[in-house]
């Protein structure tokens, strides 16, 4: 384990910066947090968390494929992917490291999509423990620990230090490069902040959120369970509890034309949008109540079904902040959960 | 997709000039659709025209793009052409390379280059294209005169006289409007009855012509060719095809001092009236706020004098369903009220009174039997002050005036003031006036006369106030001119107030969906090429329905106003532009907007079942257009938020193709 | 000629009955204007959607112009006025933004009037050169 | 703090639902925290009794829900409109958007609604519970053992701050006191960006919107997008799009929102309300309203039924397009 004082953590910000692009939590106009590159003078962000999740890093909102270039009636097809450079995310919480998890077995299981795969090899993660959990926090429920966040580098903040330990080789590499800024020490200061952080998460209101009645095999049991009615009967159908969250990994592929060319590039979708999957014979979900339906059984049910039982959802509590009508994924499991 | 054609043309050396015609036809074959190009010097010559039908035939093609002249020459004849070679007209774009490119642009280069640019913009919109045919309607061989003023009778005669059935509503009981209260008519000073009655005369034995009076319009459905007109037959108790006019029951009935609308109120009818000796048609009325036995179920004498037995007490208001393809709005004008002109002492004196009061009290079927006699006490009055302009061009006095020229007050207070002083040339004669108006044939001369001849005293400036004081009238007035103040001692004061449309106008607007200007006149179709027409179809406007007017000028629109209806009942079948908004009512929220811009009332809405998404059904409200109606301006199709609304022809993704094209 | 002169792009849209018909004057009369100008016709400038403006400002256009028929000469008799309405406000939103008010514009041209047609483009064609390329509201994939 | 009460709406609509005046009820529901609340649709009394709820987060505008809430409708539903809910209830009358005659409107008073980002901002993050003290807020967090005392004036949502109306422009039943249309400053931060010149606006303007992530809550949550299908979702439109793909993107879509639902928005705010990243959106629709009470007479869009919105509406007067930047000049 490494430490180092927080008065030196811009130049430490300044060192990895040197190697790799570096993203940090930083403060917005609106106050909220959101990772920007980090360039000399970025302030880090003391918010808990940033409101669009880390997933942009490796699946961003919208990606270009390739572009057919047109030139009178012939058609060219370009590759237009570009050499990536090394960059590292730092400050991710426990929640949305453990969303990485979610997405690689989307993303890099066969066929492995090599668009994700190619910004998975260079991304860099320095997690960082969460000490001030908000009411809207229900990690624990999928196992997650925040005191003990994965990542390539853990990172533990105090008042006046930071700690680090280096959990892959990738991270060992990134640490020791950072060998001149940071000091080899025990893990006294640490091992209190968990131990503090543990017994605090006893206090979330959220803290008896269970996963019982879920996972893989349970689609008969609750797909037409009367709740769906109800818990459905206000969403708008806008797309808010699905960009924001760090699982959902849905997209949709459109093309665009240029007038010179066509691009085609994927882009988010949400399962709450009356076009989603969308088919030639028609949609197969013809109605809100279906499609919200969908978003929970897919991280509930089917996610686990297919994962070895891992649920979709990280418990960051994202959604219970931004829906416009208050409705969420905590309240789904409260009401069918055990029926 | 498309097979499209691209003609080039050269147009002689007017395009090849400044135009690489050869190098656009080169560089346009590769553009997407494009199976064929081709460059000729006069693509509209004959052979030009044939090179296209061979193409066309030949390559299959499905839409053609011409690259010549403007639209505006052209476009008709590459029409016909494409027509001719079996392809609908509306598959052919016309790209303007010279009056916009080869005229404009002297260099070579930019020329060529700017021509292939519009000629990819128009490859891209005909790729777009659909075949469009113009839709088809019935006419209804019937008009519909609203309004039995001279306005309404002259435009009915004239179309009777063309051998279409007329129907005329006239709310009064006769016809005839304000003309027949009046005396005589500038400039040329004729008995108004004696001009008008044989022409009410002639309408009432045309055999083409029914009158509805006593009557008024309802309901309008339908659209031009095929209106559905609703006409309320109000109840007069008198059978209208009984009566003879013989006038027995108005001499007996007891109830007589009513007051005399066609008098202005100056003397009084009894409660069974026929408004005035010439009426058309020349029956009775039983008004029934007057008439005892309805109200009372008393009296009755009516009925007993009646040797006809026309009297009918139980009669009811009668509801009459009738077709037309046009409908003609004469509903004419009113004087304005004058109760807010408090400075003129209208409502405190008798002797105060409007120009078209003055008109009875000259006439000699006037109250006064024509002698000019103060209303008050019945003497002859020797100073008489005509105000001008009173609530006419009241910009600062919008409240209780109108901001527009009443057009005939000048005309007709210089005939009052002359015909006073022909008639009575010991009465000194006023006329406060703003600006004199004399704009048409004789009426300047007319003026002038009354001035010079008749010794006339004109006033510029205005009355401040009139103040009734014992038998006189104390006027305070400024002569601008002279630039001092007026006290006159006048004996009657006569006010030329400001006409405005007749308050059934704005109803019947409504009804019609014809658009109206903010002072409730009917708004023509376009103001100097198409004055007699409203901009809703098979509506045309006849008299002062549409702006003041006097005689000899409503009496030419109301003959305009025919011709346009002649011109309309003379077609079979109505053949539309096929460029017309289209809703597509799956997407349609029904909100009105699209109605709220529509200058022709061609958007309606209906209530619709569909099949939702999730298989249910749902009732929506959404828009139709009439095509018959629509002339294809587009404003609808901006004011839809969904883009439920779009125009043939000029489709939004047509547009939008073009500025791509051009833009790339 | 300068070969990196900075020529802009302008969408001129002109309803069918008086600009159009103003700008074929301008032609029969010769009157020159820069070809910058590409016409687009449409049945009444009330046509023009203000999704047409912002596309043809994605698609690399540096300045778009309306023209209609004189208010008051519309010949369809109102579209015209709805047009002043639509446009006054986008404009006043465009600015609102902070795009270059010099960009859009909307000219009442009448069938008579092929030299104001000419001098109208001629002026603001001036006016956008002399801006520059429209940046506020490109769209960096159309470039080409 | 309301000044109508939980109870007095529960049994208001209690007593509606029993003497069978309607059959359900739209109301705000019992949420996990004391400021998250769903608007819910009762249909017993027992299930008002355990998920009713009314404090000072009840923000949501019901009226967009009985376009589809009504549709397919037994009896009447009864809903509760705080003032500026009346206007987009309005509204959507005037576009015909539900039918009258299946709602039945209770007005109910508003005091303005607090904005849990405010209050947070004041309180910190891990909220225990809001208890509601006369005008006061009581927060308890997971982390001080202490309630915070906040001044709910303090915490207002910025629409509730700026509020056009205390007054109801419709409803069948109105509860408590009638308001007044008030005289707010609701368009001094769209003229402070008009004083700005035009590269700090556009700066502001492309940092606000960068922001965007296209969910498309703003247009959803709004009363005025009400269309079947919204030209941005539909493909044949040739402009549909799902994703801020650049800066272009989020412009048009924001500019073309606030340009469809100008005339028609009543300023309610909810699309501000329901942004996640806090774009002030409602400045959008204030520069429409602003600039077309400026322009072309006062206007409120849902004042009246039936009234005609400035956009489909003309005088032969109207100022010139181009002389809508001079205006401002000359005000500076």
């Amino acid at each position: 384990m490494r430490k180092c004082s927080l008065e030196k953590i811009n130049l430490l910000f300044a060192e990895i910066a040197k190697n790799a692009e570096l993203y940090l939590p930083t403060q917005q106009t609106d106050g909220s947090a959101a990772y920007k590159k980090w360039e000399e003078g970025s302030v880090w962000s003391n918010a808990l968390n940033t409101v669009r999740s880390p997933k942009d890093f490796f699946f961003p909102q919208t990606e270009n494929l390739m572009k057919f270039k047109t030139e009178g009636k012939s058609i060219e097809v370009v590759d237009t992917r570009n050499a990536l450079d090394d960059f590292v995310i730092f400050g991710v919480r426990a929640c949305d490291v453990k969303s990485f998890d979610v997405l690689d077995r989307v993303f890099l299981t066969e066929p492995v999509d090599s668009f994700y795969a190619l910004r998975r090899s260079h991304g860099v993660i320095i997690s960082l423990a969460c000490q001030r959990p908000s009411e809207t926090c229900f990690c624990k429920t999928f196992g997650i620990d925040p005191a003990a966040p994965a990542g390539d580098i853990s990172a533990w903040k105090t008042e006046t230090e930071i700690f680090f330990e280096a959990n892959t080789q990738k991270g060992k590499e990134l640490l020791e490069k950072l060998s001149a800024l940071t000091e080899e020490c025990d893990d006294t200061v640490v091992s209190e902040q968990k131990e503090k952080i543990n017994k605090f998460m006893d206090k979330l209101p959220l803290k008896n959120v269970t996963t019982d009645g879920f996972g893989g095999g349970k689609t008969k049991e609750l797909f037409d369970l009367p709740e769906w009615d109800e818990l459905s009967q206000a969403c708008l159908g806008c797309g808010t509890c699905t960009f924001v969250c760090p699982t959902c990994q849905c997209y949709d592929i459109k093309d665009f034309n240029t007038g010179n060319s066509v691009i085609r590039f994927r882009c988010w979708d949400s399962c709450m949008y009356s076009d989603f999957t969308k088919m030639a014979h028609g949609n197969n979900r013809l109605s809100q109540k279906e499609r919200f339906r969908q978003r929970f059984m897919h991280k509930l049910v089917y996610y686990p079904e297919n994962n070895d039982g891992m649920f979709s959802c990280v418990g960051c509590g994202r959604c219970l902040a931004k829906c416009p009508i208050s409705m969420n994924i905590v309240k789904v499991m409260k009401k069918i959960g055990g029926k | 997709m498309q097979r499209v054609g691209v003609f080039v043309c050269w147009c002689g050396t007017n395009i090849a000039g400044t135009v690489d015609v050869v190098a656009v036809a080169e560089a346009l074959k590769s553009e997407p659709g494009v199976v064929f190009s081709a460059n000729y010097q006069y693509m509209c010559s004959q052979a030009g025209q044939d090179m296209i039908k061979e193409a066309i035939k030949e390559h299959k093609l499905t839409g053609i793009v011409v690259c010549s002249c403007s639209p505006r020459m052209h476009e008709a004849t590459f029409r016909k052409t494409a027509a001719a070679a079996g392809l609908n007209p509306y598959m052919v774009e016309i790209a303007n390379i010279r009056e916009q490119c080869s005229w404009v642009h002297k260099d070579m280069l930019t020329g060529t280059e700017k021509a292939i640019i519009l000629g990819k913009a128009a490859i891209a919109k005909v790729n777009l294209n659909a075949p469009l045919t113009p839709g088809e309607s019935p006419v209804t061989k019937r008009a519909l005169v609203i309004g039995g003023g001279i306005a309404g009778i002259q435009t009915a005669l004239d179309i009777a006289d063309a051998g279409f059935p007329v129907d005329i509503v006239e709310k009064k009981p006769t016809i005839g409007g304000k003309m027949a209260q009046l005396d005589k008519t500038f400039p040329t000073l004729d008995c108004a009855a004696c001009i008008l009655t044989p022409k009410m005369v002639d309408v009432a034995q045309h055999d083409k012509i029914r009158i509805f009076s006593y009557s008024e319009v309802t309901e309008v459905n339908g659209f031009v060719g095929n209106f559905d007109v609703t006409i309320k037959k109000n109840a007069r108790y008198v059978k209208e095809d009984v009566c003879t006019g013989c006038g027995a029951c108005v001499e007996k009935c007891p109830m007589k001092r009513i007051p005399n609308e066609f008098n202005l109120g100056m003397d009084n009818r009894p409660a069974i009236y026929i408004p005035f000796a010439q009426a058309v048609p020349k029956v009775a009325t039983i008004d029934p706020n007057a008439c005892n036995m309805l109200k009372n179920g008393k009296c009755g004498v009516c009925s007993k004098v009646c040797a006809a037995g026309a009297i009918d007490y139980t009669q009811k208001d009668e509801y009459i369903n009738e077709k037309y393809g046009a409908i003609v709005v004469a509903t004419g004008f009113n004087p304005i009220s004058m109760d807010k002109f408090d400075e003129y002492a209208y409502n405190q004196s008798k002797d105060v009174i409007t120009s078209l009061e003055f008109e009875r009290l000259t006439n000699a079927a006037g109250p006064s039997a024509g002698k000019l006699l103060r209303p008050s006490d019945g003497k002859h009055p020797h100073t008489i002050v005509f105000v001008q302009c009173v609530g006419s061009r009241c910009e600062s006095c919008a409240e209780k005036g109108k901001e527009y020229c009443s057009k005939i007050c000048c005309m007709y207070t210089a005939k009052h003031a002359m015909l006073t002083r022909d008639k009575y040339p010991d009465t000194e004669v006023y006329v406060f006036y703003i600006d004199v108006r004399t704009p048409g044939k004789n009426f300047d001369e007319f003026y002038r006369r009354a001035v010079e001849e008749y010794g006339v005293k004109y006033v510029k400036g205005m009355v401040g106030k009139v103040v009734p004081e014992g038998d006189k009238l104390k006027v305070q007035a400024s002569d601008l001119i002279a630039n001092k103040q007026l006290h006159i001692d006048a004996d009657l004061v006569v006010l030329a107030a400001a006409i405005e449309p007749d308050k059934s106008a704005r109803p019947l607007a409504t009804m019609l969906t014809a658009s109206m200007d903010t002072n409730d006149f009917f708004t023509e179709a376009h103001p100097k090429l198409r004055p007699v027409e409203s901009p809703t179809a098979g509506v045309f406007l006849s008299g002062a329905c549409q702006g003041p007017k006097d005689i000899p000028e409503t009496v030419s629109q109301a003959g305009a106003a025919a011709s346009k209806v002649i011109g309309l009942l003379a077609k079979d079948k109505l053949t539309g532009n096929p460029c017309v908004a289209n809703s597509n009512e799956l997407m349609c929220n029904g909100c009105s907007s699209c109605a709220n811009v529509c200058p022709y009332g061609a958007i309606t809405y209906e209530d619709k079942e569909f099949r939702m998404p999730d298989r249910t059904t749902k009732v929506r409200r959404v828009a139709v257009v009439n095509p018959a109606v629509c002339q294809g301006c587009g404003a609808c199709t901006v004011t839809c938020p969904s883009g439920a609304m779009d125009l043939k022809g000029f489709a939004n993704l047509q547009i939008m193709a073009e500025v791509d094209a051009i833009c790339k | 000629m300068q070969v990196n002169e900075y020529k802009p792009l302008i969408v001129a849209f002109c309803c069918n009955w008086c600009s159009y018909a103003g700008a074929d004057l301008a032609g029969n009369n010769r009157l020159a204007y820069p070809a910058d100008v590409k016409i687009i016709r449409v049945p009444c400038s009330c046509r023009v959607n203000p999704m047409f403006i912002l596309r043809a400002f994605q698609r690399g256009a540096d300045g778009v112009i309306i023209c209609g028929c004189h208010p008051g000469d519309c010949h369809y008799t109102s579209g015209n006025y709805f047009t002043r309405r639509r446009m006054a406000a986008l404009f006043s939103m465009l600015d609102f933004l902070g795009i270059e008010k010099e960009r859009t514009r909307v000219e009442w041209v009448s069938a008579a009037e092929g030299a104001k047609f000419a001098a109208t483009m001629n002026d603001f064609v001036q006016t956008v050169t002399a801006l520059g390329e429209n940046k506020r509201l490109e769209d960096l994939r159309c470039k080409k | 703090m309301q000044k109508i009460t939980r109870e007095q709406l529960l049994a208001k609509a209690s007593e509606l639902l029993s003497n069978g005046t309607v059959s359900c009820v739209l109301g705000w529901g019992l949420g996990e925290f004391d400021y998250d609340v769903t608007p819910t649709i009762f249909k017993s009394v027992e299930e008002l009794e355990n998920g009713f709820v009314f404090n000072d987060f009840c923000g949501a505008n019901f009226s967009k829900y009985l376009v589809n809430k009504t549709a397919k409708l037994e009896g009447k539903i009864l809903v509760f409109l705080k003032p500026c809910d009346t206007y987009s209830f309005n509204q959507l009358l005037t576009e015909h958007r539900f039918d009258r005659e299946k709602v039945y409107a209770v007005g109910i008073p508003c005091e303005g609604m607090a904005d849990i980002a405010k209050v947070k901002a004041i309180s910190g993050d891990g909220i225990a519970a809001i208890g509601s003290n006369g005008d006061k807020l009581t927060v308890t967090t997971l982390y001080d053992d202490e309630a915070i005392v906040i001044d709910t004036n303090e915490v207002l949502a910025e629409r509730c701050i700026n509020c056009k109306s205390k007054k109801h422009v419709a409803y069948d039943e109105l509860m408590g006191e009638e308001g007044d249309v008030t005289q707010s400053n609701r368009f001094d931060e769209v003229a402070r960006l008009e004083a700005m010149t035009p590269d700090e606006r556009f700066a502001f303007w492309q940092n606000e919107l960068s922001r965007c992530i296209r969910c498309n809550a703003c247009r959803d949550a709004c009363p005025a997008c009400t269309c079947e299908k919204c030209v941005f979702d539909n493909p044949s439109s040739g402009v549909e799009n799902k994703s801020p793909a650049n800066s272009f993107e989020e412009k048009l879509f924001h500019i073309i929102r606030a340009y469809h639902v100008a005339g028609r928005c009543t300023d309610c705010g909810e699309c501000s309300r329901v942004c996640p990243q806090n774009i002030p959106l409602h400045l959008l629709n204030r520069k429409f309203i602003k600039d077309m009470n400026e322009f072309y007479g006062e206007y409120q869009a849902g004042a009246e039924v039936g009234s005609r919105a400035p956009l489909v509406s003309y005088t032969t007067e109207d100022l010139e397009p181009g002389e809508v930047f001079n205006r401002g000049e000359n005000n500076a």
